[in-house]
C-alpha cells in the first residue's frame, strides 16, 4: 500500500512537472496581458511536434531538437501575438479570448495538417523502468524531472536577476507606472511570450515524453493548467508551479478511489473549491 | 532659461476641459508648489506635462524643447520623472527592484546612483530586500520619490507626496523633498497641505476651476487672506 | 434521380443548419445579451442529446431507453441540460468572466468523461444507435421533410422567443449588465439573479438542439460532441452573424454551415491521394478559424450588427 | 423632524490605513445635507459604505430606524436610498429613454416568464414607465435627447440623467456623489435648480458630496464637515466658514516648528 501510494506520488510529480510548466506559461501571459491565453495549451503541443521535426526529420541530437523547438514556439507565439492580439488589445479583453480559442484550434490543424492525426512517439520502442525498493521509474521520467528543474531554476533566475525579468514583474504588478518609469512595455510583452511560449514548448516536450504526440495533447491538458494557474493565483509565477504539482499529485492519488478516467475531473474540483472559496489563489496575494 | 513652461493650456481627457488656460513655470532649481481647492485641476495639469491628461491647445516646453503631447515614456527620456499620488510604487518588487526599475532606462552603471537614493532615504536601504507592498504608507512615498531619481532627472513632479500620511512622515516628507531640491533638481509640487508646501516653496501658483488665480512666493501667498478664503469657496 | 438526391441533401442540410441555428441562438442569449463566455456549449448540447436518446429509446435497445414519447425527451433534454447550467452557474457567476470561460470547459470535459465511461448508460465510446426518428413511415419518402419542418418550427419559436426577451425589461436589465455591471446593480438590479437566468435559458435551448439532433440522426456517440464542432463553429457562427441579433445567430449558422460544407466539398476535391481525411479536417478547420479571426478583425459587430428593440410607443401619442 | 439616516461610530481600513474613523453623524430627512472635507478626509469612503459597495469594519448604519450596515446595493436600493456617481455611470450603448426605463424596480418583465406569457400586462407597465420616463426628460429639459445614446451625451447632460435616474424610483434618500465634478457654469446653475426643486416640490432628502463650495453654499444646510476619517464639525455655511479648525483641516496645519 505504501509502495503503491509513493509510485502515485512519484507519478504526480512528474506529471505534476508537465502542468506546472505549462501553468507558469499562463500565469506569466495572464500577470502582463491581462487574458487567459486558451490557446497555451496547443503551443504545448506544437512544441512537442517541433521537437519530432527536428529530431526525426531532421535527424538532429535530442538537446539541440529541443533548444530549436524552444526557438520555433516562440517565434510563433510572437507571431500570433504581432499579427493578431496586439490589434484586439484595445478592444473588449474577452474578444481577446475568443480568438485566442480560435488561434489554439488553428494550431491545432496546423499540426494536423502536417503531421496527420495518429499518434506518434520520437524514439519506438519500449523502456525498461529502473526498480528501487519496490518502486519504478523509466528513464524518460528522469529526463523531465531534471529539465524541470533546470528550467524553474533559468526561470527564477530570469525573474529575479535580469532586467527584463523585473519589468516583467513589475507590469504585472502595475503597468501604467511601468510606462512611467521608461519601460518599454511592448518589450516586456514580447518577452513574455518568448517565456511562456518555451516553458509551453518544454512542457509539451515531456508530456510527449510521458506519454504519445498527438495533435490535441495539449488540448486535453488545458483544464489541468488552468486550474494549476488558478490554484496557485492568477498571474503569479510561483504559485502556478505550486499549483501545477498539486494538480499533478491529486490527480495520480485520485485513482485509489477514483476510476482513473476521471482524473481530469480531479483537477476540475480541486478548480472549482479554490474559486469558491479562495478566489485569489491558494497563496495570500494581490488582485 | 526655464526648466518647465506652459503656455496657457486647454485639455482633460476627452469630454470637457479640466484645464482652462494653465500657465506655469518651473525655473532651475526652484521648488513650485501648485495648490487649489479639490477639482482645480492641479493633478490633471501635472498628468498633462505627461502626457497622460490630453492637451487640446497650449504648449509645454521643458529645456525650450516642445513636448507637448509626447508619451510617457519619451517625457521620462527628457528628464521628467513624475511620482504618482496612488498606486506609485510595484508592491511585489523589493525596495531595490523598484529602484531599479526606475533606472530601466539606463544603459550604464547605476549603483553610484542607488546609493545616493538610499543615503537620501535610510529607511529604504534598511529594507532593501523587502516587498514593497509590505511598507508603511510614508515608505512607500520613499520608494516611490526613489525610483523617480535614479534617472537623475532635472525636474520631478511630485502628486501630493504627502496625501494620507501622518503628521510625522508628512515632515519627513516635506524635509526630503528639500534635500532633493538641494541638489540641483526642480520640483513641481502638488499640494493639498497648502501651508506646510507654500512655506517650502519658492514660488506657488493657486489654480480654480482650471485656470491660474494667483502666483507669487510662497510667504505672499500665505499672507493672502483672499487664497485662503478661496479655498472655502469665494 | 440527381434531382431527387439534390432534394434530399439541401432538406439534409438544412435541418442540420437548423440545429445549429438552435445552437448559436442559446450562445446568443448568453454571449450576445449578457457577455457571458460558455466555451463548452458541447456539454449541453451533449447532455440534451444524450437525455432526450435515453429517455425516447425503446427499453430493447442496448444499453436499454424508457420507451417515452419524443416531446417528453425534448422538454427533458431543455431540462436537464438547464439543471446543470444552474450548477455551473451558482459556482461560477459570480466570479470574473474569464473564469465561466474556463469552468465551461471544464464542465464540457467531465460530461465528455462520462460519456465516453459509463457504459451502462451510454453505451460508452459505442455510442447509442436506433434512437428513434419522428415520422418514420408516416408519409412514405416524406419524413424528413417533415422532420424539416419541425426543425424550422423549433427554430422560429426560439426566436420568437429570444426576440420577445430582448424586447422586455427582462432584456434590457442584461444590456445593462453587459455594459456596466456595477452601475446595474447600483440601480437595483440583483445582477446574478439575472445572469443566472440567462445562463439557464441558453443552455436549455443548446440542450432542446442536442436532443433535435440526436432524432435527427438516430445515432450518437462522444466523438459527434467534441468540442470543435458542437462549441467552435458556434461561435463562429455568432460573431459572423452578429452577436446580440437573433436573425444574425441564424444567418450566420446558415452561411458558416454552407462554408463549413463547401470546404469539405472543396478538400474532397483536392488532391485525396496527397492527403488523409484527419489532414483534409484539418485544413477545414484551419480556414473556418482563420474565417473567424478576419471577421473579428475586420467587421467584429458581425454581418448583422445588434439592433437594440424599439422603445415602447406611448399610448397617448 | 425624522432622522433619516443615522450614522453611528462607523469606521473602515485599506490595508492598514485608516479611511474612516468612528465617524458619526445624522442626516434629517427632508433636508439637502453637504458633505465635505478636504482630499483624503474619508468622505468618499463613508459615501459608499453607505451605497452598499462594501461594509464598515466596525460600527452601524440605520436607515430610518432599520439596520441597514453592510446591505448590498441592490438591497439598499430597494429600501429607497439611490445613489448617483461622480463619474457618470450611464449605460453608453443605450438610449437616453432606455437608461431611464431600465431602473424602476418591480417591473413584471424583468420577469423572464412574465415577458413571454403576460406580454400585455408587461407591455401596460412598460407604458406607465414610458410616460414616467417622458415626464422626467421633460423635467430635466432633455426630451430632444430621448432616443440619443447615452454614451453621446456631453458630461453635463450624463450627470442630469444621473439625477433623473434617481427620480424614476420614489427614493428616500438620494446620495450624490460630486454633482457639479465636470459640469460646466450654465448646467451648474439648471442642475442646482433641480435639485432645490426636487427638494421642495418632492420632498427629497439629498446628502451632497461636493468641492464646489459655492454649490453647497447655495444648496446645503446643514453642512458636514469630515477630517482625518471622522467628523470635525457641522452646522450652516456661515458656521463652518467662521471655524478655525475647518480652515486648519483644509490649508494643513502651520508651517511646522519641528520641520527645520
Amino acid at each position: 500500500m505504501v509502495t503503491e501510494v509513493l509510485q502515485l506520488i512519484i507519478y504526480g510529480v512528474i506529471y505534476g512537472s508537465i502542468v506546472a510548466l505549462g501553468a507558469v506559461g499562463v500565469s506569466l501571459t495572464f500577470g502582463v496581458l491581462r487574458f487567459a491565453n486558451f490557446a497555451h495549451g496547443d503551443l504545448m503541443t506544437f512544441g512537442a511536434y517541433m521537437v519530432l521535426a527536428a529530431y526525426v526529420g531532421f535527424a538532429l541530437p535530442m538537446w539541440l531538437s529541443v533548444i530549436v523547438a524552444l526557438a520555433m514556439t516562440a517565434s510563433l507565439a510572437v507571431l500570433i501575438d504581432q499579427t493578431l492580439f496586439r490589434r484586439f488589445r484595445r478592444a473588449n479583453p474577452m474578444i481577446l479570448l475568443i480568438s485566442s480559442f480560435g488561434v489554439g484550434l488553428m494550431v491545432r490543424s496546423l499540426v494536423q495538417i502536417i503531421w496527420g492525426g495518429s499518434t506518434q512517439v520520437y524514439d519506438p520502442g519500449i523502456q525498461f523502468p529502473y526498480q528501487f525498493w519496490g518502486l519504478r521509474i523509466r528513464p524518460d521520467h528522469l529526463i523531465i524531472l531534471g529539465g524541470t528543474l533546470v528550467l524553474v531554476v533559468v526561470l527564477h533566475l530570469f525573474l529575479q536577476k535580469t532586467r527584463m525579468g523585473k519589468a516583467m514583474r513589475a507590469m504585472a504588478d502595475n503597468p501604467d507606472l511601468a510606462r512611467i518609469s521608461g519601460i518599454n512595455t511592448d518589450r516586456v510583452i514580447i518577452w513574455t511570450w518568448i517565456m511562456g511560449a518555451s516553458l509551453a514548448a518544454a512542457a509539451g516536450y515531456f508530456l510527449a515524453l510521458d506519454s504519445r504526440l498527438q495533435p490535441d495533447m495539449g488540448w486535453f491538458i488545458l483544464l489541468p493548467v488552468f486550474a494549476a494557474a488558478i490554484l496557485g493565483g492568477i498571474g503569479k509565477p510561483y504559485g502556478a508551479i505550486a499549483g501545477g504539482f498539486i494538480i499533478g499529485i491529486t490527480e495520480e492519488l485520485s485513482t485509489l478511489i477514483l476510476s482513473p478516467a476521471y482524473k481530469p475531473a480531479v483537477a476540475f474540483a480541486l478548480m472549482v473549491a479554490i474559486l469558491i472559496f479562495r478566489p485569489t489563489g491558494i497563496f495570500k496575494g494581490a488582485r | 532659461m526655464s526648466v518647465l513652461r506652459m503656455d496657457s493650456v486647454y485639455g482633460g481627457y476627452g469630454g470637457a476641459d479640466i484645464l482652462c488656460g494653465v500657465s506655469l513655470e518651473i525655473g532651475p532649481g526652484e521648488i513650485i508648489a501648485v495648490i487649489g481647492p479639490n477639482g482645480a485641476g492641479k493633478s490633471t495639469a501635472m498628468k498633462a506635462v505627461f502626457g497622460l491628461a490630453k492637451v487640446r491647445q497650449g504648449s509645454i516646453h521643458f529645456m525650450d524643447k516642445n513636448i507637448t503631447g509626447l508619451a510617457a515614456d519619451r517625457v521620462v527620456q527628457q528628464g521628467i520623472s513624475y511620482v504618482p499620488q496612488v498606486d506609485n510604487v510595484f508592491p511585489s518588487l523589493s525596495v531595490e527592484e523598484n529602484l531599479d526599475m526606475g533606472a530601466f532606462l539606463r544603459k550604464d552603471d547605476f549603483s553610484a546612483q542607488k546609493r545616493k537614493i538610499y543615503e537620501l532615504f535610510p529607511p529604504l536601504a534598511e529594507r532593501r530586500t523587502q516587498s514593497a507592498g509590505t511598507l508603511s504608507g510614508g515608505q512607500r512615498q520613499m520608494v516611490a520619490m526613489g525610483r523617480a531619481l535614479m534617472l537623475d532627472p532635472k525636474l520631478l513632479l511630485l502628486d501630493e507626496p504627502t496625501a494620507g500620511l501622518s503628521p510625522r512622515y508628512m515632515d519627513q516628507i516635506f524635509a526630503i523633498v528639500r534635500d532633493i531640491n538641494s541638489l540641483g533638481i526642480s520640483i513641481m509640487m502638488v499640494e493639498q497641505n497648502a501651508r506646510q508646501a507654500l512655506g517650502l516653496a519658492h514660488r506657488g501658483y493657486v489654480l480654480a476651476t482650471g485656470a491660474n488665480r494667483f502666483s507669487d512666493t510662497g510667504a505672499n501667498l500665505l499672507a493672502n487672506e483672499e487664497v485662503a478664503r478661496m479655498f472655502l469657496g469665494g | 434521380m440527381e434531382l431527387t438526391g439534390l432534394i434530399a441533401y439541401v432538406i439534409f442540410f438544412l435541418s442540420l443548419a437548423g440545429v445549429y441555428a438552435l445552437l448559436a441562438l442559446g450562445l446568443n442569449v448568453q454571449w450576445g445579451y449578457t457577455g457571458m463566455l460558455n466555451i463548452g456549449i458541447a456539454a449541453f448540447f451533449a447532455v440534451g442529446a444524450y437525455t432526450s436518446a435515453i429517455l425516447t429509446s425503446p427499453p430493447t435497445a442496448v444499453p436499454g431507453g424508457f420507451g417515452l414519447p419524443i416531446p417528453v425527451g425534448l422538454i427533458s433534454a431543455m431540462l436537464v441540460a438547464g439543471v446543470l447550467a444552474l450548477f455551473i452557474g451558482l459556482i461560477t457567476l459570480n466570479l470574473r468572466t474569464d473564469y465561466l470561460a474556463i469552468a465551461s470547459i471544464g464542465i464540457a470535459e467531465i460530461v465528455r468523461l462520462f460519456l465516453k465511461n459509463e457504459e451502462w448508460l451510454t453505451n460508452g465510446v459505442r455510442g447509442m444507435s436506433g434512437i428513434p426518428k419522428p415520422f418514420s413511415g408516416l408519409v412514405p419518402g416524406a419524413d424528413a421533410l417533415l422532420f424539416l419542418g419541425v426543425v424550422v418550427a423549433l427554430v422560429l419559436l426560439v426566436y420568437w422567443a429570444n426576440q420577445r426577451a430582448y424586447g422586455s425589461p427582462w432584456g434590457r436589465v442584461l444590456r445593462a449588465i453587459r455594459e456596466k455591471e456595477v452601475a446595474a446593480s447600483a440601480m437595483g438590479k440583483y445582477t446574478l439573479l439575472f445572469r443566472l437566468q440567462a445562463f439557464v435559458y441558453g443552455s436549455c435551448i443548446m440542450g432542446l438542439a442536442g436532443a433535435v439532433y440526436a432524432h435527427f440522426v438516430g445515432f450518437i456517440s462522444p466523438e459527434a460532441f467534441d468540442p470543435l464542432f458542437a462549441t467552435f463553429l458556434v461561435w463562429v457562427m455568432l460573431i459572423a452573424g452578429g452577436s446580440g441579433n437573433n436573425r444574425g445567430a441564424i444567418l450566420g449558422a446558415v452561411a458558416i454551415w454552407t462554408v463549413w460544407s463547401l470546404t469539405e466539398f472543396l478538400t474532397t476535391r483536392i488532391a485525396t491521394e496527397h492527403f488523409s481525411l484527419s489532414q483534409l479536417a484539418a485544413m477545414r478547420v484551419f480556414m473556418i478559424g482563420l474565417l473567424l479571426q478576419v471577421i473579428l478583425l475586420l467587421r467584429p459587430q458581425g454581418i448583422l450588427p445588434e439592433v437594440p428593440p424599439k422603445p415602447i410607443r406611448d399610448a397617448d401619442k | 423632524m425624522t432622522i433619516a439616516l443615522s450614522i453611528q461610530n462607523i469606521s473602515r481600513s485599506f490595508g492598514g490605513v485608516r479611511a474612516v474613523h468612528e465617524c458619526s453623524f445624522e442626516i434629517q430627512a427632508g433636508s439637502i445635507t453637504g458633505l465635505i472635507g478636504p482630499n483624503g478626509a474619508g468622505k468618499t469612503t463613508l459615501f459608499n459604505m453607505v451605497a452598499g459597495l462594501f461594509p464598515p469594519d466596525d460600527g452601524r448604519i440605520e436607515f430610518y430606524g432599520q439596520d441597514i450596515t453592510g446591505l448590498p446595493a441592490h438591497k439598499l436600493f430597494q429600501l429607497g436610498i439611490v445613489r448617483t456617481f461622480q463619474i457618470p455611470h450611464e449605460f453608453a450603448r443605450m438610449t437616453v429613454l432606455d437608461n431611464l426605463m431600465l431602473v424602476p424596480g418591480d417591473q413584471s418583465g424583468e420577469n423572464l416568464l412574465a415577458a413571454w406569457t403576460l406580454w400585455r400586462r408587461v407591455r401596460r407597465q412598460e407604458r406607465t414607465i414610458r410616460r414616467r420616463a417622458e415626464d422626467v426628460l421633460e423635467f430635466l429639459n432633455l426630451t430632444h435627447l430621448r432616443d440619443e445614446l447615452a454614451g453621446n451625451l456631453s458630461g453635463g447632460q450624463k450627470k442630469l440623467l444621473e439625477l433623473g435616474r434617481t427620480m424614476m424610483t420614489e427614493p428616500k434618500l438620494v446620495l450624490l456623489d460630486e454633482p457639479a465634478a465636470g459640469v460646466n457654469r450654465t448646467l451648474l446653475g439648471t442642475l442646482n435648480e433641480i435639485i432645490e426643486r426636487l427638494n421642495r416640490e418632492q420632498g427629497y432628502t439629498f446628502c451632497v458630496v461636493e468641492h464646489d463650495m459655492a454649490m453647497v453654499r447655495r444648496l446645503c444646510d446643514p453642512v458636514i464637515v469630515m477630517a482625518e476619517g471622522t467628523l470635525l464639525t457641522q452646522g450652516t455655511m456661515d458656521e463652518i466658514m467662521a471655524n478655525e479648525q475647518v480652515l486648519e483641516a483644509y490649508l494643513g496645519r502651520g508651517a511646522a516648528e519641528d520641520m527645520i
